[in-house]
């Protein structure tokens, strides 16, 4: 596996790969960050001029951005929170023995298909809708006020529609994960004694460590990024209560079309974002050597 | 306390019929051998009596009591799998804790009791490991740590040393030969390797196709083979069968006679027959002779008989251990 | 040769799409490819790609807002042929939105159809309720007969309002609203005005109206979200564009289609209607090579054939109200459109040269036409959509609206020397 | 584990996990059902399950408004298209990390999904001169280009670790017998990943299909995959719930269609080297 | 066309010295066998002939050609590895004839040759089948079907029967070296079995920590060790070692006797012990006895010899079998 021939030729074709991405990165970044020490605005072409750190000062000092940094937050940590718990949850179910199993698992497979913009309309318009909404109709038709997802509990809201799409995915994996695991191993557990919750914490979790680092890893890359969902559901509102940072640099950008102060809050994220990456690399690196 | 009967045990799997009845009697603190070819249903009888697989029918009585729909860890059992079936997440100390943490015993007690096991097993300087930094003589003998400290009634092993290198295999052997000198506790063990089945047992149990062939002592068995299938499984190499006149002759269908009980001499003998393949191991020459009437015959000779492919040899077979059968292959 | 047309997802505009089959008869060899997006994303769009130059689209449709600072830019082709077109007859379009998509004397957007605010209101609910709907009446009439209406337990609710975040959603209504509370958003020195009381009278007065008498979540509703409540029957009264009087009095559409009747945007006696001005236009960018044919299909979609043709196959109540003169003279129109009269005056009483009581800076009824109005004003209608989810305080609201507003404001180096 | 499992147990658990599976799968149901009601009977109150006056006008109107075909293929185009340019990149990348890896290709492969949590907003600009510049804008070949940069990590990280399952020795063993690199991975590795590579594909398909934001932003018409066919619904007119539900249906049905079709090859591949 | 020399050949992992440095002479024609504990460096030793890994020092020279530098399939090796690293989704047919399509060979030789090769191996009736659907045993063929089509200068096989059945395993290793007697092609051979090594090889290497022990015929190993290790190793039980007194009074450090040269009677013998252990395997008996002043010696006796845990025995060694190490364990 290892003579220099091979070596060299590794190099040779990681090449492509690596070189491309490094474009793909380096050259917005490039860009991004000379227009981010720029007054810029699109609607004002001809008036560029150097600013210094003031777009910096100016994003990093709006109360909107630390309302964005923990919407972020809160949205990652809750939907990974929920995908992860309902994953574990339906892959021991699945994991039964029960009647039309394979339905079953299409069913539960399906909102993974589906466009984010999609279910974001879907679940605004049809489902948490205040009054034509099939939620609203049930709470009324239960004797209690409908709430009104987007605009009292909007973060939750976007949570809830965010989760609903990748909870198949944290699922598919726990599955995976769940029937891989040794049959021996459970055997041994019973006959040592164990009962099914003790089986499900001392034998069971600990297998699913790495199965549980990998969804992380995948949905935070995936989450980080969630702008389709609260462009179509909350618009951010309402106030600044639903606006991550991905939908911030959205409104700076493409509603002020402030192409500078934009600029400035997209490397903001940059940076942000490779700390969260920092993190979970250590993480992934000790769940995944071993 | 540590006898296990079974009663006209049998197991179904969908159609297949892999138990079709047995009857079998183990007594407290024998070491009992289950040996028969690859899928003769070995696991599956031991599964049985370890009460992860419900029986078809029959009964299981462990100490004289009926344990046919006890779960598993009611029996008192302990088993140590082919794969180990080690946690790996969990530290050498953990892994042999965890049934006694499952039996809510306190802390103290649990130390005391592993640190105990792990003298026993040699496993002293590896308490804090991960399995996975364990070599496979060592994970095996956790596995062994994990099944003692419970003070089972009886043990069960399931080909334990078949992912062993040969010179380990060797030294777990005789490890757990000592194991159950000292503790005297019910031991089953299931190997398809002869030579574990014949240095272990007290007593052993021939499976072929879910039916007992026949039970008995190591030397019984090697002596006395019931018919020509355990003839032929134990003793190696195997028994040469020889069919036709000479068997005929002797009365039988088929007669045996183990490659060690044929005298050999390049002078004299009944046959006579040419080498076609001589195995020098040093301390033994195992030869094969194409004998003409007769078939191709194994032959053990000392390790200083020195002959080659194609020398001409003479055998002699010692007449006093020659092996009868009839048609149906039972021993006369 | 094909035409590339941006466009919003206006029931007018999907209309104005079937009937391209009029135009390509019309004009062989002009062939037209639709983009329909909703508001957002195509003024997102379409900004990106004018302001960098990038020529994907042929046909622009803008608001009433862009079409002046664009043509300043000088990002727009003027539509000279078409002013001078004396079929087009460019005199016919109505004089404030024709002197809205003027800039130095040139016409740079044609305007597809224009519109202002008013009242709409239920017919059957008034008059169980004994209530009698003035022509001209006043926000606290409005709001009695708006807590009068509602019944929750039918889900009739007496006032829907927009209350949805956005400068063209709630703060079109609210500036619209709060000029005839005599707010207003910068004084002479470009210094903003929420601190002032005039603010917190109109927000206040909006917040607890919408508690008493909206509709759940109304702080994520927009114009299309109030129609369709208004549709459903679940509205006692709607303030929003003139332009929904054809669809809520559309049998097909509207079940309520026969009890809906019209009043002017109400006032608070200090002399301004809380109505605004609104038109979608259609325009060429600057730099296009398709001028010639997309000229021709300017004057196609806004000449007086077109609102014949929509006549002719939808009906007279369904033509793009609100652009020319002599449609409201027309005698069908008027007597198919209950509304026609009121949409005329409405527009008529709407002034954006001078939208407050008090003096301004700016130019705009229900915006501030300067370009960095766009994120504070959506910015700031996030804050007033917060206070009517009831998730901050009108105060709180108003605070926060005045400090990101001054924040902006300097940063964009305001007031300009 | 063959042991007996009481059919009541068993029809209890099938109650759950039915109840719990249609519970997640009815948004999307309701959505078909709803494409087939009248504007009227979508917003009935109380809501209409299956007797309704079915029609298809709503599928005509969605039509009638878009050209589904265009945006249908063009969607196909390019989540075909980017797949199979990230997988001619990522074969040799992945090959290359499983076979002949060093000290720093963990690093190497969590660099590649670090470039994947930059917000694309921060980016859209400089992309979008760009592409104006050289021309791509509206372009199939630049939403190619776009979809697989932004996929390749995911598919790189994924060819390796079915790469990684695969026992070096055979390669060897290919190379021992003549086999040059080329022929080793064209001959050799692929096939053997041939489930692997399947389920990359599966997943990059779906990523790409119902990605929204660059879709959405560099292309008109021409170009323009169903993400924007969807966007001209994405705020109500009037009366819409069977508009929107039936164009959400026709843009999702494909997918969701190939994904159920897929699911085993998708499943059995979908671990991320989650599953050792 | 065959011979293989390697001259100082040395191989260094990171920080490890895997191999220091080895020279070794394989004629053309030779079966070899690489023998040594486990982590000893056999495989990466085949692996340096292979072209597999490169060298970090040293001359390979095949054919007397320096092949040093030479990729693998420049060599004109053939390799059959221990998983058979058999192409799961090609039949059998296309396995075979896989390094001739490498090598551009026209369709028509290459049938002929795929179809040589597996009447040769018995696969003619498997050429369509794919690797999954084979036994072990079939598996194996394929890969040396593989290697044998190109008819390479050499073979060689990494452990090749180690994940084989025993029963099996004895059936492979005549087969293997059946092919040899007809092909005559060099062939070196790796394994940890000294059965195999024993019956195999034309000449042993006995590797130890990267180093060569020592190199010789099965026989002269066995007779003749030349050093401590290479007598602990080769033999089966063990060769026993003592050391002290009895030693000294031989004139070296350790003697070394092995189990099946020392005599054994109930009534008189040079030493007197107590059994500890006996292994009754019916053929033979291996007894662990022990003697006061020298250790614990395992004997070998008939399968007759009845004996228990506890029995008092005399022991003879046969000194002209003795073996004599001097303090650096070198034989003497
Ligand atoms: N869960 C099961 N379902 C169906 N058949 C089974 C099952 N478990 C075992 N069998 C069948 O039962 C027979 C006996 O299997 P078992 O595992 O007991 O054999 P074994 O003697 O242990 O073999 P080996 O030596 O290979 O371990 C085999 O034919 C096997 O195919
Ligand atoms: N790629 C590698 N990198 C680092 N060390 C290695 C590598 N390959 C082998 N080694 C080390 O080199 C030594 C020799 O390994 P090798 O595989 O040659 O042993 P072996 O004799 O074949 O053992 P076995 O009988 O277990 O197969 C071992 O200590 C091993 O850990
Ligand atoms: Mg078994
Ligand atoms: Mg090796």
């Amino acid at each position: 596996m290892a003579t220099t021939h091979t070596r060299s030729a590794a190099r040779l074709m990681m090449a492509p790969s690596v070189i491309l991405l490094f474009a793909w990165m380096i050259v917005p970044l490039g860009m991004t960050i000379y227009f981010s020490f720029l007054r810029y605005n699109l609607l004002m072409p001809g008036m560029e001029e150097f600013t210094g750190f003031l777009n910096y000062s100016f994003f990093l000092s709006d109360p909107a951005f630390f309302d964005a940094l923990t919407n972020t937050l809160l949205l990652v940590g809750g939907v990974l929170a929920i995908t992860i718990i309902g994953g574990i949850a339906f892959a021991l179910l699945l994991d039964q023995p029960i009647f039309g199993q394979g339905i079953v698992r299409i069913l539960v497979i399906a909102p993974f298909f589906v466009m984010p913009t999609v279910s974001a309309l879907v679940w605004k318009n049809m489902f948490m809708n205040p009054v034509n909404g099939l939620l609203a109709w049930i709470a009324r038709s239960l004797g209690f006020q409908p709430v009104d997802f987007l605009a009292s509990v909007p973060l939750l809201s976007v949570i809830i529609i965010v989760a609903w799409q990748w909870l198949p995915f944290a699922t598919l994996i726990m599955l995976t994960a769940l029937q891989s695991l040794d049959e021996e191993q459970k055997e041994a557990a019973e006959m040592d004694g164990a009962g099914f919750v003790s089986r499900f914490i001392y034998i069971v979790l600990p297998h699913m460590a790495r199965a549980i680092t990998v969804v992380i890893l995948i949905e935070t890359i995936f989450l980080l990024s969630v702008f389709a969902e609260i462009l179509v559901t909350t618009n951010g509102g309402p106030g600044t209560q639903s606006t991550n940072l991905t939908y911030l640099v959205y409104a700076q950008a493409l509603l002020q079309f402030d192409i500078g102060g934009a600029s400035a809050g997209g490397i903001v994220a940059v940076i942000l974002a490779n700390i969260v990456a920092i993190f979970l690399v250590r993480l992934i690196g000790k769940n995944l050597e071993a | 306390m540590g006898s296990i009967t079974l009663r006209n045990v049998s197991k179904v799997f969908g159609e297949a019929k892999v138990i079709p009845s047995i009857d079998l009697d183990i007594n407290d603190g024998e070491f009992v051998v289950f040996v028969g070819p690859s899928g003769c249903g070995k696991s599956t009888l031991l599964r049985l009596i370890a009460g992860l697989e419900d029986v078809s029918g029959g009964q299981i009585v462990i100490d004289g009591q009926d344990a046919t729909e006890a779960a598993p860890a009611k029996r008192g059992l302990a088993m140590v799998f082919q794969s180990y079936a080690l946690y790996p997440h969990m530290s050498v100390r953990s892994n042999i804790a965890f049934p006694l943490k499952m039996a809510n015993i306190d802390k103290a007690e649990i130390d005391r009791k592993v640190n105990d096991a792990a003298r026993v097993l040699n496993l002293t300087d590896y308490l804090d490991r991960k399995p996975r930094q364990l070599s496979g003589g060592q994970r095996q003998r956790v596995a062994i740590g994990r099944a003692i400290v419970r003070q089972p009634k009886a043990f069960l092993f399931d080909e334990p040393l078949s992912n062993l290198d040969a010179a380990l295999r060797v030294n777990m052997r005789l490890e757990i030969s000592e194991l159950h000198q000292t503790l005297k506790t019910t031991m089953i063990y299931v190997t398809h390797d002869q030579v574990e089945a014949m240095t272990m047992a007290d007593k052993i149990v021939v499976l072929n196709r879910g039916r007992i062939e026949q039970v008995g002592s190591p030397l019984d068995l090697y002596r006395k083979p019931a018919n020509l299938f355990v003839a032929g499984f134990i003793g190696s190499p195997r028994m040469n069968l020889i069919e036709g006149d000479y068997a005929r002759a002797k009365g039988a269908k088929t007669a045996g006679i183990r490659p060690e009980h044929i005298g050999l001499s390049r002078e004299a003998g009944t046959w006579d027959g040419v080498v076609t393949i001589a195995e020098h191991l040093g301390s033994d020459t195992f030869m094969h002779v194409e004998v003409s009437g007769i078939g191709t015959l194994t032959v053990r000779a000392g390790g200083e008989f020195g002959c080659r492919h194609g020398d001409r040899v003479f055998l002699t077979p010692d007449e006093s251990k020659l092996h009868r059968f009839d048609d149906k292959g039972l021993a006369l | 040769e094909t035409l590339t047309i941006a466009t919003v997802n206006n029931g007018d505009m999907i209309r104005m799409q079937k009937l391209t089959d009029d135009f390509k008869a019309k004009n062989p060899g002009i062939d037209v490819q639709w983009v329909t997006l909703e508001e957002n994303v195509l003024r997102q769009r379409v900004t990106t790609d004018v302001a960098t130059k990038s020529g994907q689209y042929d046909i622009m449709t803008i608001g009433i807002y862009e079409a002046p600072i664009w043509g300043k830019q000088g990002w727009l082709a003027p539509l000279d042929k078409l002013s001078a077109d004396a079929r087009y007859d460019a005199n016919d379009l109505l004089p404030p939105i024709r002197s809205g998509l003027t800039v130095n004397g040139k016409l740079y957007a044609a305007p597809f159809y224009g519109e202002s605010s008013m009242v709409m209101y239920r017919k059957d609910l008034f008059d169980k309720a004994g209530l009698k709907m003035p022509d001209a009446p006043t926000w606290t009439f409005i709001a009695d007969a708006a807590r009068k209406i509602t019944d929750k337990s039918t889900e009739t609710y007496g006032i829907c309002l927009r209350g949805k975040a956005g400068w063209g959603e709630n703060m079109a209504f609210l500036t619209a609203t709060a000029n005839s509370f005599g707010a207003r958003w910068f004084d002479e020195n470009w210094k903003p005005q929420f601190d002032q009381p005039e603010w917190k009278n109109t927000l206040d007065f909006y917040v607890k109206l919408m508690k008493d008498a909206g509709p759940p979540g109304a702080s994520s509703n927009g114009f299309n979200e109030n129609l369709a409540l208004f549709q459903t029957g679940k509205c006692g009264m709607w303030i929003d564009a003139t332009v929904a009087a054809s669809f809520v009095t559309n049998p097909k559409e509207s079940k309520v289609a026969d009890k809906v009747g019209f009043a002017l945007a109400p006032d608070n006696g200090l002399g301004k209607r809380g109505n605004w001005l609104w038109s979608w236009n259609l325009a060429i960018p600057a730099g296009s090579k398709k001028v010639e044919a997309a000229e021709k299909f300017i004057a196609w979609a806004t000449s007086k054939d077109y609102l014949n043709l929509v006549a002719e196959k939808e009906g007279w109540a369904n033509v793009p109200p609100g652009t020319r003169t002599s449609l409201y003279q027309n005698a069908e129109y008027q007597k198919a459109a209950s509304f026609a009269k009121m949409t005329l005056d409405s527009i008529n009483s709407a002034d954006p040269k001078k939208p407050s009581v008090k003096p301004v800076p700016y130019e705009g009824v229900q915006y501030v036409a300067i370009p960095e109005f766009q994120g504070i004003g959506t910015a700031v209608g996030q804050q007033f959509s917060a206070a009517l989810a009831g998730q901050v305080t009108v105060d709180q609201a108003l605070q926060s609206a005045q400090q990101l507003t001054e924040r902006e404001m300097k940063k964009a180096g305001y007031p300009k020397k | 584990m063959a042991r007996k499992v009481s059919t009541r147990r068993k029809l209890v658990m099938s109650a759950i996990a039915w109840t719990l599976g249609i519970l997640i799968f009815f948004p999307i149901l309701w959505t078909v059902l709803t494409s087939f009601k009248s504007e009227g009977d979508a917003i009935a109150s109380p809501p209409v399950f299956l007797f309704f006056h079915w029609t298809t006008e709503n599928y005509a109107e969605v039509q009638s408004r878009s050209d589904y075909v265009l945006h249908f293929w063009n969607s196909v185009v390019m989540s075909l298209g980017s797949t199979l340019l990230g997988l001619v990149i990522a074969i040799p990348a992945a090959w290359a990390m499983a076979f002949s890896p060093t000290r720093r290709t963990k690093d190497v492969l969590m660099w590649m999904l670090s470039t994947k949590m930059m917000p694309p907003v921060g980016a859209l600009i400089p992309i979008y001169l760009i592409f104006r510049d050289v021309g791509l804008l509206d372009t199939r070949i630049g939403l190619v280009v776009v979809l697989t940069l932004i996929n390749l990590p995911i598919i790189v990280w994924m060819l390796y670790t079915y790469f990684k399952e695969i026992p070096g020795e055979i390669l060897e063993a290919a190379r021992m017998d003549g086999a040059s690199l080329a022929k080793e991975i064209v001959y050799v590795l692929t096939p053997m990943a041939i489930p692997g590579i399947a389920s990359t594909l599966l997943l990059n398909i779906i990523l790409a299909w119902n990605e929204a934001f660059w879709t959405l932003n560099l292309t008109t018409s021409k170009a323009a995959p169903l993400t924007t066919f969807i966007a001209s619904y994405s705020s109500p007119e009037g009366l819409f719930y069977a508009k929107l539900s039936a164009a959400s249906t026709m843009a999702i049905a494909p997918i969701l269609i190939l994904g159920w079709f897929s699911q085993k090859q998708l499943v059995r591949g979908l671990t991320f080297g989650a599953v050792k």
